[in-house]
């Protein structure tokens, strides 16, 4: 219990969350099944990026109570890993529309959402 | 110590849903699925101490991306007739 | 049959790369040099409290404005296509919406507007800033839509808005190589002492202009979803 | 004293979100997850209360804020879904 820090915790679950995505990914069937795989493969990512920008005993990197300009680079976390987690999830929201609206317009060309139905680029 | 203990449960909980929302044979449990781990990351966020991270995961991830799922749900409904 | 022993090859690969990564793996004691000097330098050089605002806004300000235009084209895209031939589109027959859903969405959109105007304007004290409060502004369109399912979304007004609060990032970004230290730069504006609203340079302003960005496109996104539900 | 107080309070909403997800787990309808899922939600609420206390920034409690804010949407959303009135 003492040699396991926060950060391994959530290390791990991330990285098998991640696998847990990939594996929906690429063994489901259904479309938006498919789409939900991704969804928890970017959750995944997300979790393991702030995990190794974690800093033992930190706090969050915003000046307040308990955090003054001199012992800021004592006690803060990494803010660079939380500014770029941020754009992705954002970024994470715009690809998940775009896939979802791809996914409405192929069921209304041809009625299923089966994977397998689609050949039309199979060869 | 007592947040270990907090994050180890809510690390187990979040692979037990995502295990199960691509287990689920209804896509709405599927999508609900997904609200619930991204709900259960944005608390692992705030005990990495990331506050900026867990609102915005708060706000799209469990918020709008269910809405939108539904909406492209309801919409597939209709197609079918 | 093969393909089931390719993804069981791939997962189990990636699991082991995944494994000797994270075993043994501990978070460091202190920050890195980069880090360090900006939790060291960031509060009088940038001016604002939140740290992750000065990195987002200033210190890696291109990459937000690539950020905003990647989500510009995804919107741009969903609205292609689910486009709605206006004209012959019948009134929509849907279940009524309920009394209490029509009252409590009239009392709560303005709280929800106004809390998304609060995190932007404040993003650069407390926890939140421009992608935040765009979102919260989208919900509360949804819950606007939720209310009123008949209701028109204004489209001109979206993207009045929207072009304009793009042209008005770009625009600080140009005036700050003239007058100031490079893009973006901060210093355009007095800084003002550190954890007031008017601090940290022109990031406020910036942070209005991303927020608005970034509402009206997922506004965008959720009224087109909303739109193209009643043509079958 | 407070510190104890609150700790028990910590237990009780980790057991509050337990139940809430064996429910998800087990629960036959549709609705009962619908259910199960908004009382996760409450539940984590206060939990972010509480580690905001724990790690002693009241910031932190602006996600609080905006989580109470947002999360009925997504079951009124739900809930309009499942009655064909979307």
């Amino acid at each position: 219990m003492e040699n396991i820090g926060l950060e391994n915790i959530a290390l791990f679950s991330g990285l098998i969350l991640s696998l847990v995505g990939l594996w929906g990914l690429l063994t489901q069937k259904n479309i938006i099944k498919m789409i939900v795989g991704f969804a928890l493969l970017d959750t995944g990512i997300h979790l393991i990026m702030i995990a190794v920008g974690y800093v033992k005993n930190s706090t969050a990197p915003i000046i307040g109570e308990g955090v003054t300009k001199a012992n800021a680079a004592d006690v803060i976390a990494d803010p660079i890993p939380q500014a770029l987690v941020l754009t992705a999830i954002v970024i994470g929201l715009g690809i998940t529309a775009l896939m979802l609206a791809y996914a409405v317009k192929m069921h209304q060309k041809k009625k299923s959402l089966d994977i397998n139905h689609y050949k039309d680029l199979k060869w | 110590m007592i947040i270990k203990i907090v994050a180890i449960i809510i690390g187990l909980l979040i692979i037990g849903l995502a295990i199960y929302a691509l287990h689920a044979k209804k896509l709405t449990v599927a999508i609900l699925g997904a609200g619930a781990v991204s709900l259960l990351a944005s608390i692992m966020f705030l005990l990495l101490a990331a506050p900026d991270v867990a609102m915005t995961e708060a706000a799209i991830g469990s918020g709008l991306s269910t809405i939108i799922f539904f909406y492209v749900l309801n919409k597939i409904r209709k197609q079918n007739g | 049959m093969v393909k089931n022993l390719y993804i069981i090859l791939v997962l189990v690969g990636l699991g082991f790369m995944f494994y000797t990564f994270a075993d043994g793996f501990e978070s460091a004691d202190k920050l890195n040099p980069v880090a360090e000097r900006y939790a060291k330098q960031g509060p009088d050089e940038v001016g604002a409290a939140n740290l992750v605002t000065a990195v987002v806004v200033t210190y890696r300000g291109l990459d937000t404005l690539g950020e905003v235009t990647i989500l510009f084209l995804s919107a741009a895209i969903v609205a292609f296509f689910l486009k709605v031939t206006y004209g012959e589109e019948e009134k929509r027959q849907t279940r009524s919406v309920s009394e209490i859903m029509q009252t409590a969405a009239r009392l709560l959109t303005p709280a929800v507007f106004l809390l998304g105007i609060y995190v932007f304007i404040n993003g650069h004290l407390t926890p939140g800033g421009g992608f935040q409060g765009g979102a919260i502004i989208a919900s509360g369109l949804v819950l606007m839509l939720l209310a009123k399912p008949n209701m028109k979304v204004s489209h001109t007004l979206i993207h009045v808005v929207e072009s304009i609060s793009g042209l008005a990032f770009v625009f600080i970004g140009v005036l700050g190589i003239l007058y100031a230290g490079g893009f973006l730069d901060n210093s355009l504006m007095g800084m003002g002492t550190l954890g007031s609203l008017l601090s940290a340079g022109v990031i406020p302003l910036i942070y209005i202009f991303v927020g608005l960005k970034v509402g009206a496109e997922l506004s965008n996104i959720v009224a087109h979803l909303q739109e193209s539900q009643n043509e079958a | 004293m407070v510190s104890t107080i609150l700790i028990i309070a910590l237990g009780f909403m980790i057991a509050a979100i337990l139940t809430a997800a064996i429910r998800f787990f087990i629960g036959p309808r549709t609705t009962d997850r619908i259910i199960a899922f908004d009382a996760m939600t409450i539940s984590s609420l206060s939990l972010i209360g509480l580690i905001a206390f724990f790690a002693q920034r009241s910031i932190y409690l602006d996600i609080a804020i905006v989580y109470g804010l947002l999360s009925f949407l997504g079951v009124i959303i739900i809930a309009r879904y499942l009655e064909k009135g979307l």
